[in-house]
């Protein structure tokens, strides 16, 4: 009986889940931003900071990476107004998201700039160019196009783990379809709807991110 | 007065769960992933097919979705599974979709130069894989597949959702007995970071035995 | 089916859904399951020839889903009966009952005293468990969606309101003593019961299909109201086999 | 007169748009040492990856040893031959690459050893024993045990020769050979590669831009231009009377560049 | 008689346990053509990224064009060289490498006005005139707006010889830039390189394995053998009657390894 599809009752709460898909999509275009900015600042501590910041920066980002972001954001929600920080609970998710994922943007930036060959630099100084030079003219315009694809499936990942936020408050799509759930007694519409909402949202960004991927494979060829 | 001795118990009952869920999510991961990753790289269209369809599949849709499916309507086909295997088997099949593309990346990365030279040998397809490719391909794959692993453990965290007694949903007990929210999370922090920590030894370790003889340039 | 109570007999244990909210449903820092409804279960289960029972903790939320795809045989969980919820599963006789009650700050500085006020009032938020009673009482009330927080756990609940997240917290009100009481936070105060608000009972829930397991775990629930028996497991938890009683299944399901 | 062992009949071969062989003929007799020069991209490699079974052809036949490479007689008419057939026919034909393509997570002596045990079956031991002649032929019987990673380029090209003799082939495939060496290591390749020639009586075709060497080794030369062979014969005629202005032309480019003729 | 411009002083060069320059010096003189030749390892590609400023050195000084290279003074005693005082120097100096590295973002006009005008200020328009006599120099004017990605490897050589003269340096570093070229595509780099040998009064420093080249380039070869000058002196000298037993033996295999000399 449960098994029934029953289109009126998903017409019925689409609305509802509407509101979570708005929640959902700007948690994780702020989080998305909040990650490029961490990632950057862990970057660039990783990479160039004195060695007991980037030790330190690199343990840290280890541990970010190592334990689960529904702790992470536990922590974030519950722990922190211990000691007076008291987040509003979107606030607390882009936050948890940001710092969670701007680890992986991290390596990302690093790997993309390693990426770039010694030989560019080397060039760069040959034709004498200066330091912010050689970073503006021809190592960021290099590291950058091949880093797009590799952020962006981070993005689909983040994007896809927003239902954690569910249990920081946060009334995304998962928490609204959970909702609906239990004041209705029936999982099937509104999980398959979440359900098939990830799956249309991450096959679009397939397609993207092959375009992405042709885009910028194009730069090469030394 | 709080009996914490006994609460951490609680904590590592769940611990313990939480790694029988990822060393049996990790095996079953490993399995579908070179069943997959290999499928995907099939002279058959219709195992190409196959491969892709659940590689799409279950990277597109969230794992909590999976979850609920496999525990909750998996049930009406006739499956019932336990909490431990439905979470089993939507963290496997999960994590093993995303081993696939690992799998098929390094079999890829390993040039068509080894291929050629295995023509040019006369192996069969079956030897070429299993004597020239896989070897050189598996020291490439180890890094991520530690990656996954520890992916895969951080998962764990939200088969509370299935009624699984995992180390987060002790922790949450814990914290609704003891009205504490620091101890017991800050504990399954430190919990979660060092069996990830443990994992990239043990996949560093391996990494070593692999490579083993293979170091300096490729040739 | 009709022959459940003796497969469950075959087995020697039945498969029951709680939920960890003191004193409806509590695990103790051994892992023991004790609180009100399970308490009641265990007996009457021995009592049909069923020596254990085996409890998994579950969210409200997941408890009618995991009954229905077969995962329980029964719900003991001060899962209150309603008419929707009667339609989804079948209940025994009430066995918990439990008005609600708002936990607030010291003085109720908003002076909030039923769900109508907090919907007047709007400044005023009210967390509650998603899926819950009380999430549709505010909801009803005419308080909008957004000043309607879904709280995941008591725990939860209580954190949020000492730090000024959420004005008001909704539960019953022996869940409410119980978390107040351990949080021992002086600033909090109880409001019980809230005003215009229904009283709720809660029964065991079987599957639909099984309602003879159903009827015969009525018939030794009816001998054990009967004896007293049934009020030395409740009462020291502090609900009232009196209120018990004074109901039947078909009221409350009837209830609007 | 034998028959020859190699005869390409008509071949086409295209690279989406781009023809790269249209219609190609040629001959080889046993025993036969072939060196094919021409400009870049003109289709020498093709060749020898289409012998070699690494591309597959558009039209036209190729026989090996009288019989078809690529084709099975099915009733009265050839129909592509399945993936058994081509195992079948490589059996014949051996080759050796630009950039060795050796296993670098094998030995020297498993590299060679590797294809005669798991397609021939032969025995660990007589393998062993086959392996180490030939490592000894290409003088490095002592290098057995190391790692690919640790030979030198010219070293690593020995071996790869020698796991291609392991075959025993009946022809043998070199595509510039030492054009990814040292120009001190080239020697040492060549080197073997002559005593080879002058010692075995396999068939061998050889890609090069080493003129001095396709001189010496090859019985016949072929000059091949946009897919097509241009002008072939003795190496003396071709390198000191070429007839073709296109022969002549890159001759004299090649000459300049410092390399000896 | 005229100052050298350049004037290696017992430089040392280590990389960790290894030492590849051992005290060397050397004076080049103003519009002198100097050729590098040695074995693999001795030191030659060393000594050019040195004078690039891309490796620092051990031990030792440096002067060019009258100036320290990598010391300041500093009161009386010279102290290490801060960026800018390199930057400076830099100015000097053009390098061209064996792998090009060219900017591969950039279309070849880019890739020549570049540096003019960010590190000299020059004009848009200013520059790109020059680019365009310079790529008309090598041969290139109609590939100025081609990506590197769509030029062959002599191109892109010749582009980047042309990027290296767009800041006239006095003194140009070649590195084997053309041994990672096709051979047919060898002459066409060389003969740039030798109209700008003859055209300029550049001071050129050349790396090479191209004996015939660096016979007909150089005023003066110096062959390196395991960081030190073993024998140096005309062309003429060197090639036909080579004192040294290493430097003979070196161009023993070379010649047998088929380069004209
Ligand atoms: N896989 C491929 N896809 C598309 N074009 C190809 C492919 N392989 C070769 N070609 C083209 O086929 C033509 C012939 O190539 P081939 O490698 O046979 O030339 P070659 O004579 O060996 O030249 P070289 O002396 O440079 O090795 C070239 O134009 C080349 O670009
Ligand atoms: N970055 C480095 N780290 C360690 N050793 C280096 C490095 N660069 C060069 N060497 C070593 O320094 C020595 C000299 O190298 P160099 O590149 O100058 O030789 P070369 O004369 O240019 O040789 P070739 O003809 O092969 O280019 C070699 O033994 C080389 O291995
Ligand atoms: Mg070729
Ligand atoms: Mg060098």
């Amino acid at each position: 009986m449960i098994m029934e599809w029953d289109w009126e009752f998903v017409w019925q709460i689409m609305p509802t889940l509407i509101e979570g898909v708005k929640i959902t999509i700007l948690a994780t275009f702020l989080g998305a931003i909040v990650a490029a900015v961490i990632g950057l600042v862990f970057a660039i501590l990783r990479m160039s900071a004195p060695a007991p910041v980037a030790r330190t920066t690199a343990f840290a980002v280890e541990f970010i990476r190592g334990t689960p972001l529904l702790v992470q954001l536990y922590f974030i929600f519950y722990v922190l107004p211990d000691i007076g920080i008291r987040l509003p609970a979107l606030v607390a998710g882009v936050i948890g998201l940001g710092i969670h994922y701007g680890t992986y943007a991290a390596e990302v930036y690093r790997a993309g700039i390693e990426n770039v060959p010694r030989g560019q630099w080397e060039a760069a100084r040959a034709t004498n160019l200066t330091m912010p030079q050689t970073w503006v003219h021809v190592v960021l315009p290099q590291a950058i196009p091949p880093m797009i694809p590799a952020l962006s499936n981070y993005l689909i990942a983040m994007f896809k783990e927003t239902p954690l936020l569910s249990a920081i408050t946060v009334l995304e799509l998962m928490n609204q379809a959970k909702s609906i759930a239990n004041s209705n007694y029936r999982y099937i519409e509104p999980m398959t709807l979440v359900g098939v909402f990830f799956l249309v949202m991450s096959l679009i960004s397939v397609l993207f991110l092959r375009w992405l991927e042709a885009r910028y494979a194009r730069v090469d060829g030394r | 007065m709080i009996d914490w001795s006994g609460y951490i118990g609680l904590i590592l009952e769940g611990a313990w769960v939480t790694v029988q869920l990822t060393l049996m999510g990790s095996a079953l991961a490993l399995v579908v992933a070179f069943a997959a990753g290999l499928g995907r790289l099939s002279r058959f269209m219709a195992v190409r097919a196959l491969a892709t369809t659940y590689i799409e599949f279950f990277r597109g849709t969230s794992i909590f979705v999976q979850l609920f499916w496999a525990y909750f309507v998996l049930p009406f086909v006739g499956i019932t599974l336990t909490p431990l295997q439905a979470g089993v088997l939507a963290l496997g099949l999960n994590v093993g979709a995303y081993g696939a593309e690992v799998v098929r990346g390094a079999v890829q990365a390993i040039g068509r130069e080894q291929r050629e030279a295995c023509i040019a040998l006369n192996l069969t397809r079956y030897q070429a894989m299993r004597h020239i490719v896989l070897p050189q391909a598996l020291p490439l794959m180890l890094p991520t597949f530690g990656n996954n692993a520890i992916e895969l453990l951080k998962g764990t965290a939200v088969v509370s959702l299935i009624s699984l007694t995992d180390m987060t949903f002790q922790a949450q007990v814990v914290r609704a007995q003891t009205g504490s929210t620091l101890i017991p999370f800050a504990t399954i922090l430190v919990l979660y970071f060092i069996m990830a920590w443990l994992i990239s030894l043990g996949m560093r370790w391996l990494e070593r035995r692999v490579t083993r003889g293979l170091e300096g340039v490729r040739v | 089916d009709e022959n459940k109570l003796e497969e469950l007999r075959e087995q020697g244990f039945a498969r029951i859904a709680i939920a960890n909210e003191p004193p409806f449903t509590a695990v103790g820092a051994d892992g023991k399951v004790s609180g009100a409804a399970p308490d009641v279960a265990r007996e009457i289960f021995k009592r049909l020839g069923v020596p254990d029972v085996v409890a998994s903790i579950s969210e409200y939320g997941a408890m009618i889903p995991g009954l229905q795809a077969g995962r329980h045989d029964a719900i003991t969980a001060g899962l209150f009966m309603k008419p929707e919820r009667c339609a989804a599963v079948a209940y025994s006789e009430p066995i918990l009952c439990d008005a609600e009650a708002f936990a607030l700050k010291k003085g109720n500085p908003l002076g909030l005293r039923s769900y109508k006020d907090i919907a007047d009032n709007p400044d005023a938020k009210i967390g509650a468990p998603g899926g819950g009673t009380e999430e549709k009482l505010a909801l009803e009330a005419g308080v909008p969606r957004d000043r309607v927080i879904v709280v995941p756990d008591g725990q939860s609940g209580m954190k949020m309101l000492q730090d000024g997240r959420i004005d008001v917290y909704s539960l019953p009100v022996l869940s409410i003593n119980d978390l107040v009481s351990k949080a021992n936070d002086p600033n909090i105060e109880v409001v019980a019961p809230v005003e215009g608000a229904p009283v709720y009972c809660d029964g065991a829930a079987f599957r639909k299909g099984d309602e003879a397991l159903r009827d015969a775990f009525d018939v030794e629930l009816a001998k054990m109201k009967e004896s007293g028996e049934f009020a030395k497991i409740i009462e020291p938890y502090g609900f009232s086999a009196e209120a018990a009683m004074s109901t039947s299944r078909e009221k409350l399901c009837a209830a609007q | 007169m034998a028959e020859p062992i190699i005869r390409i009949d008509n071949i086409v071969k295209r690279y989406g748009p781009l023809t790269v062989l249209d219609g190609l003929s040629m001959e080889v007799m046993p025993g036969e040492k072939l060196a094919l020069i021409g400009p870049s991209g003109s289709g020498k490699t093709t060749i020898l990856r289409i012998l070699m079974t690494l591309e597959t052809i558009n039209d036209g036949f190729i026989q090996i040893d009288g019989e078809q490479l690529y084709h099975v007689k099915k009733g009265d008419s050839l129909v592509p031959a399945d993936e058994g057939h081509l195992h079948r026919m490589r059996e014949k034909i051996g080759m050796v690459f630009q950039h060795f393509n050796l296993f670098p997570h094998k030995c020297v002596l498993d590299n060679v050893t590797l294809a005669p045990m798991l397609t021939k079956g032969i025995q660990r031991a007589a393998a062993e024993k086959r392996a180490m002649e030939l490592l000894d032929m290409v003088g490095l019987a002592d290098k057995a045990k190391s790692m690919p990673a640790q030979l030198s380029g010219g070293q690593k090209q020995r071996v790869a020769i020698a796991r291609a003799l392991a075959l025993s082939p009946k022809i043998m495939l070199f595509d510039e050979v030492t054009s990814a060496l040292d120009p001190e290591l080239v020697e040492e390749v060549l080197n073997v590669m002559r005593r080879l020639a002058s010692e075995t009586d396999m068939t061998m075709l050889l890609v090069t831009h080493e003129m001095g060497f396709a001189h010496d080794f090859a019985d016949r030369v072929l000059f091949f231009d946009r897919g097509k062979i241009v002008e072939e014969g003795k190496p003396e005629d071709i390198f000191r009377h070429p007839k073709q202005e296109r022969t002549q032309t890159f001759l004299r480019k090649i000459i300049a560049a410092g390399h000896r003729v």
